[in-house]
């Protein structure tokens, strides 16, 4: 692997991310499984290398845009599981207060511009946010989120045709997972998908998107020319999503085989490629790891008791927030 | 009479329309070996091939811009649109090209494609997947908008759909999904512009769209325990409107609550009720009440979601109202 | 005091608000240089520069998009959009976004954003450059949506659209703009959701929006040879809507008629109308009339497209009507 | 030049189908400057050699879409002058009974899908007119018209991938006439346009727009390869317009000077380089195109007579046609 980060800290940092996106999913999945969870959700497992490899290369004021699959966006950008999971359940402490949800949480506090149940509906608002930047004089960069099967809507070339114009601060990351819900991403999308940005004058890359060190790397290289006024750019990043669509869709095998999950999921786990480099390298012990799991994995325990007995928002909220005072 | 789902009947009638007319296809995501997200196309593309049962990708502007086209040239697309919601994305070749098509050509050029999406909230779903945005369709000149009730309109009204040489938006409840009706094992159409009195009454008029039919019919039953005898009345499409069977429930009962899941300013119900107005004005006992969703951005959290939809409570107390006087406002 | 045009009105309340906040910038086509092709917008790029008067690619559901995250993120962008009718394009990124950021954000994200654009007809512009489109984002809870009848309310209204922390839609009539009418050299701004008596009266009530408070002025002239006294009123925003001061006319009258140049059916003379009735039903001596353009595409020639939108002439005519008890269906 | 259409009499029907459209201008232009025309219309005029290379390589079951600039797309698919000027002033007789006018011209009867006043409207139309033809097994090919500006809509990008995916027999025709309204191409579009189209797996070409035979050659190539299955295609036409954006644009000095449209007028003239072409292969001599030109003049001239007298459409048709009966 490749050298970002460069101190323990960091390491430990991106990993001990990579595990609370992976804790969060897994105690989100279970609150759905026991009926606790109102609506369906779509699991980020699989992908936390490159939300984490993204987000750790970012400050607090930069900006993100996040999708349907948002959880791990969110946790990498900063946000607490607390608000979090209240707000999965839609409860009043939720980071919107649980009128969003899953498929739209947001943490502004963060820079998290939130998730969005549009495909496609977020690259916009990226793009504006970078534009906010440079018409303000401030250095922050936007990274725009989003999956292999959006970059088959019209606004992504609209909006990269006017960054590229412009030359906004801003980086569009195509998780490619290999499907939009039920479909191969090849039946979906023609050509190349890194073409399509570089046809607009955009530098476009590939990465491995289950090497955290790897995305990091190149975000750490791409977040720095952009702030010098040298975006936008676009990377596509390979991964892979361990759970069904969303996850009520349990049944895959018509649109994908039990053997190519079992590949990815052991052959190419991102927490496990990253623990056993650490390890190797002598960063940390294996009960290191096993500490900040145990660690994180308490945390999420509490924090779903928390959002479970948490109150839900009174119903005089329903027509607060419609307009801004 | 056997019972079918709402799903079922769905899939009966464009399997019999596209066995009936091979010019038919079906357009939209995840429509093929997936069947849709909500698996109301299993089995048609079995039937019918990838040929005629297309997957696109998410490019919802492009695929209803494709389907206009190709009804231009004679096929007839029927387009899946997986949320209602999505129909702010396809707004430009809906109502700028599809409908105006056949006027602009003088005639000439038509553009007979259906587009079948949804309504309807409290399925936790969030503020972009519960929106019910039929008001907004129906405002357009050139585009009929059908709204059924129930499995057995779900069917009737899409077989007429499919046949119709005009672009018809039929907006399914996705609640209803899985609810049962009877449905006939022969086939059957449901002409568009006829009302449907679905319970007889004689003290005031329900008129109720979609699933709110439902909500009237309880309402009904409500009130019928309190010796209130309400009509109830679903129009089955909003665009055309059959209003003569409801000025005529409304000329004998003189009250009248209408009932419907999009946002009530500027929406189906206002619509309705000023047309009662302007056409039975003199035989009103009372204002016709208007019954829409709140209007605000659906929330998520079910505390919150689930007030705001009619609900039959509330209908039966507009009713008790409405009957007792009490909404005069002089 | 001085005449200005509904262009010039424009124009003077952009510069003044982006000399006021600099955070505040204009995006569209054809915006700098060009200064719009109605030159509205002529000069600003001199005063701003390129960076705050923002020349786009003809892309609008990009830069609809793109004016989201700027208003998320600390700038107010005013977007111009050279159509009203280019409004199908952009309502996801409107609708789904900009409406619902706040709400759906629990309060904490705001989208301050100003959308410009317009409507109306007889301009022999055809079908997708002649429509009054206004009703359909009336709709959506979260907008706010103003329709200034004069250089007057132009001015005022976009100043206050441009302060608000919401996004907010304001239809200009294309047909207006190089009408005058007078406008302080002080500055002043119009509230939102506070009609406007445009001329008293006490037989009727005339609730016309933007260049319809004209048609309603000129029947109330004809009216008034006639000894006819009609109560005018403009209503400035529709959402908010100022619903006391149309009440308390209509209380006084008992009699209205609802102008406005979107087509009538599902729009908002429906709004009005069935709100009236439900607030002020038992003042009133006859159903309220509404007058929208027809349920028709906009049609080119011009011997067809001047019936299409509602004239003095029909308003005084419905007037008389209503005067007559004629309008009695029992 | 190259050679496209090998006898006299087609190179002569190229030679008199650009020059009606450069006389149909001609005419609509002087109706508007006499105020006989309603509302406003966007001139073709030197672009004559796009529409008339192009549709003179295609069948008349071929299809076309057009845009607000449609007058010479309508004209070279076969429409004849009386229908046009009819509807170009809102009368009975129009091609749309006077309800559609400049910007919604069609013609039906020789495969005119129709002028679109939505910029990109009808690229939809058009790659689903090729989704008739290869579903129904039809080998009609449809050509989409669009200029540069309209390659900033996203709708664009979203049927090209289907088209591509599906291998639709559509050819997407751009005239780059270097302008979008009253901004230079470069400064809305970033990148390369072929390359966009090439990143969608689609092959694209660019061909002088000025010079009908190169223009006609290369469609009648990607004609046959289309019907053969092997679309869709892409080609760039570079071109002029030499109106303003539309015929109340007088003023264009601070868009773009007046040497450069000299320049395009004199020494790039799609018909005067044709005659000249056509004469020194002694294809025909100056008097025979000279009496080409005549009569069309003389037959543009009758029409617009003929449609200044002619009746507007009943005013009961306001209502007629929005739904089929
Ligand atoms: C505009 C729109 N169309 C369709 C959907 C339904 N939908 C939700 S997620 C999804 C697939 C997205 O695929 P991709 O972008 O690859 O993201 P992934 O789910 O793989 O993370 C679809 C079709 C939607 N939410 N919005
Ligand atoms: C959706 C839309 N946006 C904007 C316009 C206004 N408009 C009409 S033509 C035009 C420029 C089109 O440029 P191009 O595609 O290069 O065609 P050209 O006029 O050069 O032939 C614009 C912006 C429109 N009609 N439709
Ligand atoms: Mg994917
Ligand atoms: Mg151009």
């Amino acid at each position: 692997m490749s050298d970002a980060k460069t101190n323990t800290e960091e390491y430990l940092r991106m990993y001990s991310q990579m595990v609370r996106i992976r804790t969060f999913e897994d105690n989100a999945n279970q609150l759905y499984l026991s009926a606790k969870m109102p609506g369906l959700t779509h699991m980020y497992s699989g992908q936390e290398a490159v939300a984490v490899g993204i987000c750790e290369a970012l400050k607090k004021t930069d900006k993100i845009t996040s999708t349907h699959r948002g959880h791990g966006h969110c946790v990498a950008k900063g946000a607490n599981f607390k608000e979090m999971f209240c707000e999965l359940l839609g409860k009043e402490e939720g980071y919107c207060r649980g009128k969003g949800g899953s498929m739209h949480i947001a943490d502004q506090s963060n820079g998290n511009l939130g998730a969005n149940a549009i495909v496609g509906g977020s690259m916009g608002i990226a793009t504006g946010s970078a534009f906010t930047a440079k018409m303000l004089g401030k250095d922050d960069v936007t990274v725009c989120f989003f999956g292999d099967g959006a970059t088959a809507q019209g606004i992504l070339y609209e909006v990269m045709n006017m960054a590229a114009l412009w030359n906004l601060p801003v980086i569009y990351a195509c998780e490619n997972n290999g499907y939009s819900e039920y479909t191969k991403t090849a039946e979906i999308a023609a050509g190349s998908i890194t073409a399509r940005a570089e046809a607009f004058g955009i530098e476009a890359f590939t990465v491995d998107g289950q090497d955290v060190l790897a995305v990091n790397e190149l975000t750490e290289k791409l977040v720095a020319r952009s702030r010098k006024g040298e975006g936008p750019f676009f990377i596509e990043l390979m991964t892979y999503r361990y759970h069904g669509h969303h996850v009520g869709d349990i049944n895959r095998e018509y649109y994908r085989s039990k053997d190519e999950e079992k590949l990815w999921k052991t052959e190419r786990d991102p927490i496990t490629k990253f623990a056993t480099w650490l390890t190797k390298e002598g960063i940390a012990s294996d009960a290191d790891l096993a500490a900040i799991t145990a660690e994180i994995s308490a945390d999420a325990a509490a924090a779903v008791e928390y959002a479970l007995a948490a109150k839900y928002p009174d119903i005089s909220e329903v027509d607060q927030h419609v307009f801004v005072a | 009479m056997r019972e079918i789902t709402l799903s079922q009947a769905v899939n009966e009638a464009l399997a019999e329309e596209m066995r009936r007319d091979p010019t038919t296809f079906i357009i939209g995501e995840d429509v093929a070996e997936a069947g849709t997200p909500f698996k109301i196309l299993s089995g048609l593309v079995e039937e019918f091939g990838t040929g005629r049962v297309v997957d696109t990708p998410i490019g919802e502007p492009g695929f209803m811009g494709l389907a206009v086209g190709a009804a231009m040239t004679g096929t007839r697309p029927i387009v899946d649109l997986m949320f209602g919601d999505f129909i702010f994305l396809i707004m430009d070749q809906l109502c700028n090209q599809a409908a105006k098509t056949h006027y602009m050509s003088g005639g000439k050029l038509t553009a007979p494609l259906v587009l079948r999406t949804n309504l309807g909230a409290t399925r936790r779903s969030g503020a972009q997947h519960s929106q019910s945005l039929h008001a907004l369709v129906a405002h357009i000149p050139g585009l009929k908008v059908a709204m059924p009730s129930s499995a057995y309109e779900a069917k009737g009204l899409l077989k007429t759909a499919i046949r119709d040489n005009n672009p018809v938006v039929i907006f399914e409840d996705k609640l209803m999904y899985q609810d049962k009706a009877e449905v006939p094992e022969e086939e059957y159409l449901i002409p568009f512009g006829v009302a449907n009195v679905k319970r007889a009454g004689s003290d005031i008029t329900l008129v109720g769209t979609s699933s709110m039919v439902q909500v009237a019919e309880k309402a009904a039953e409500i009130l019928a325990a309190e010796g209130i005898s309400a009509e109830v009345i679903d129009p089955r499409t909003i665009v055309p409107l059959d209003m003569d069977t409801i000025n005529e429930s409304v000329r004998k009962t003189s009250r009248c609550i209408v009932i419907d899941e999009g946002h009530q300013s500027f929406g189906v119900t206002s619509e309705i009720a000023a047309r009662i107005m302007e056409q039975s004005f003199y035989h009103l006992d009372g204002p016709v009440i208007r019954m829409g969703a709140m209007d605000v951005p659906i929330p998520f959290s079910p505390a919150l979601e689930d007030i705001t939809v009619p609900t039959p409570e509330g209908v039966a107390a507009n009713a008790r109202k409405l009957m007792a006087g009490e909404m005069f406002n002089g």
